[in-house]
């Protein structure tokens, strides 16, 4: 937007002030009426992997080993976020024995966003909606055979999900 | 009181495809409310879904994962009318479980 | 974004339109006006289709939206407005009471003109009424619970082409005309009109965000706003509005919102509700 | 960003700000100042159309000015005044204006 300040040198006094902020009532209220019987049914919560601010690092905790780039992996994310908050992104891969699928976004605060485990049974395909704090890649990780493969994109945000 | 969790799961074929949306603010802990102070972290760590005791997936989530998170997955196995059971724990240690029937 | 413009004093701009000669309000030849700008505008969007705002006009976020509605987010808000709409007030009475058709299928009528207090009713003003009709205090219209009841009786009347009156009257006449008014008139440092946004640029980015046809707007609300992270009244997006061309907002449902709200309606007949909507 | 290229950036008769030092600011000038702009901005009110900087600008001014800052407290409130005409005069110029925007 281009305003015509300089023939206009009075006008410069009158800066914008800041925008009035409507207040966003937040909701979320949440029934907690089932007993914790939870199944503990697979490994433990990656807790050290979820803390990392490095992609590299993140996946190195999460699985011990670094990935190489597969074109078997189909990787579906819009070009440009219409809000960083809700982001939706999927995966499906032909690749065989699929074990686990990560996603990973370099550019969040904590840049492992999910971790999915897939028993045997399972179809190597997820949909989720993530946070993205700014523009960024993301890489889908997808453990198959004991090996990683990896698939990237990038997603612009221009209204940030300030999440991560 | 509902539910948090809602779940669609529908069987076509040999495969059952299952979505489910949950209500939960999943707090970043980056985020700051009206007063410029940080909203804790709130968010949910495992969602996990299990047919016949046996999980067929198991979510592990991060702070990036939206408010009222939503995932898909498909798995083979199930028939029309099974249950299916999701549960979900999150860092405060808060949790919701809810059996759905397969359809 | 850089508004860090330098707004001052406007001056009245002689544009190439003769102003009409006669006043003469005819609602009818404005809606068809209204229609067929963003008909030709657009050429390529189907006309119900823009009741579905800027999803009409952008591939990339029409993806993303249709992906979201397999379960939308909004799902819990109009499941609690479900349960408000169905809850008793004090005295046995229900919502369904005030309404025709006990309250389903009727959002498309809304605003309506009463002859006798001579005002335009919105949906949520009359859900208001209602509410001290029978005894209960008026909720916030601004708040999560009108949004969820909104949310509610939109998604009852999804399909219902907006079929709003305006009666021989000159009270409604004149409502409608303020409504115009309103719309067409930049106000705010930004000094920015309704339609300026709505009317002028729909399919561009303003910000990030990109920009709803004036045509089917309303059909839309309430809305669940990512921004927001939860589901919005009209009385809520009218407030913002104002704040964005750094306006100070006019008190939800003031009787300019509501001609407003009068007027965007009628030039929306005949497009489908497609309420409750998302938008980023 | 893309622009909103139709919007007219045409500005007109301007309204000035004092701008003149003012050696001892007194606390009777920061009344008389505020009352000014607090009169516009009740008038801008009346008409429906006030403007966040003005409200933002006047509370800066009572701000400093319960802090006995008079010299900013009688800036802030030239400055409120000044926005407040500003949108009198928009309000005044779109009485007849917005006829041009409308789809015809």
């Amino acid at each position: 937007m281009t305003a015509p300040d300089d023939s206009f040198p009075v006008t410069r006094r009158l800066v914008l002030r800041g925008a009035g902020s409507v207040a966003l009532a937040g909701l979320g209220i949440v029934s907690f009426r089932a007993t914790p019987a939870f199944a503990a049914a697979n490994d433990k919560y990656p807790e050290g992997a979820f803390k990392q601010k490095d992609s590299k690092e993140a996946i190195k905790q999460l699985y011990g080993r670094t990935a190489e780039p597969s074109d078997k992996i189909k990787l579906d994310a819009p070009e440009i976020a219409e809000n960083g908050a809700v982001v939706p992104i999927s995966v499906s891969t032909s690749l065989a024995d699929v074990s686990s699928i990560a996603f990973v976004v370099p550019e969040n605060p904590n840049v492992l966003a999910a971790y999915y485990k897939i028993p045997q049974g399972t179809l190597p395909n997820v949909a989720n909606r993530l946070k993205m704090a700014k523009t960024s890649t993301v890489t889908v990780i997808v453990e198959s055979g004991g090996k990683l493969f990896s698939a990237t994109k990038e997603v612009k945000v221009t209204v940030g999900g300030c999440g991560g | 009181m509902a539910s948090s969790i809602r779940v669609r799961a529908i069987v076509n074929g040999e495969t059952t495809e299952v979505q489910t949306l949950i209500q939960h603010p999943m707090d970043s802990g980056f985020i700051k409310d009206d007063k410029g102070e940080f909203i804790p972290a709130h968010f949910i760590q495992e969602l996990t879904f299990e047919h016949n005791g046996r999980p067929v997936f198991v979510a592990d989530w991060g702070t990036a994962v939206s408010k009222d998170p939503y995932v898909k997955f498909a798995f083979k196995g199930a028939n029309k009318g099974d249950d299916l059971k999701v549960s979900w724990i999150d860092n405060k240690g808060e949790t919701d479980t809810a059996t759905f029937k397969i359809q | 974004m850089r508004f860090w413009l330098t707004i001052l004093a406007v001056a009245a701009l002689s544009m190439a339109h003769p102003t009409h000669a006669a006043d003469s309000i005819d609602p009818a030849a404005d809606a068809r006006a209204f229609r067929n700008y963003f008909v030709e505008k657009f050429p390529n969007v189907k006309l119900d289709d823009f009741a579905n705002g800027p999803y009409s006009l952008n591939e990339d976020m029409r993806r993303q939206w249709e992906g979201k509605e397999q379960f939308p987010p909004y799902e819990f808000s109009l499941e609690a407005g479900k349960e408000l709409f169905a809850k008793p007030f004090a005295n046995g009475k229900h919502y369904a009471d005030c309404f025709a058709e006990q309250g389903i299928g009727v959002r498309q009528n809304y605003p309506q003109f009463d002859g006798k207090s001579g005002q335009v009713i919105t949906l949520e003003l009359a859900l208001n009424q209602c509410r001290e009709t029978n005894g209960e205090k008026a909720i916030s219209y601004t708040g999560d619970d009108m949004a969820a009841l909104t949310a509610y009786m939109a998604f009852t009347s999804r399909g219902k082409p907006f079929d709003i009156k305006v009666p021989d009257d000159p009270r409604a006449l004149e409502a409608y005309e303020n409504g115009k008014r309103y719309f067409y008139t930049r106000r705010g440092q930004l000094n920015f009109s309704c339609a300026t946004c709505h009317v002028q640029n729909p399919g561009e980015r303003l910000r990030a965000e990109v920009l709803a046809p004036a045509l089917g707007i309303l059909n839309a609300l309430p809305i669940y706003r990512s921004e927001w992270g939860g589901m919005g009244t009209t009385s809520r997006r009218f407030v913002s509005c104002n704040s964005q061309v750094r306006g100070v907002p006019l008190e939800p449902q003031a009787e300019e919102y509501r001609d407003l709200e009068y007027f965007l309606s009628y030039v929306s007949n005949g497009l489908p509700i497609s309420g409750p909507g998302s938008r980023p | 960003m893309k622009k909103i290229s139709n919007a007219l950036w045409s500005l007109a008769s301007l309204v000035s700000i004092g701008s003149a030092a003012l050696a001892a600011s007194s606390e009777a000038d920061f009344k008389s100042a505020y009352a000014r702009a607090d009169a516009a901005e009740q008038e801008a009110g009346h008409l429906r159309n006030q403007w966040l900087a003005a409200e933002a600008a006047l509370a800066d001014a009572r701000k400093a000015a319960a802090k006995q800052d008079f010299e900013t407290a009688i800036a802030a409130a030239k400055e409120a005044e000044a926005l407040a005409k500003a949108s009198i005069f928009q309000t005044t110029s779109e009485k007849e204006a917005w006829k041009n925007l409308e789809i015809h």
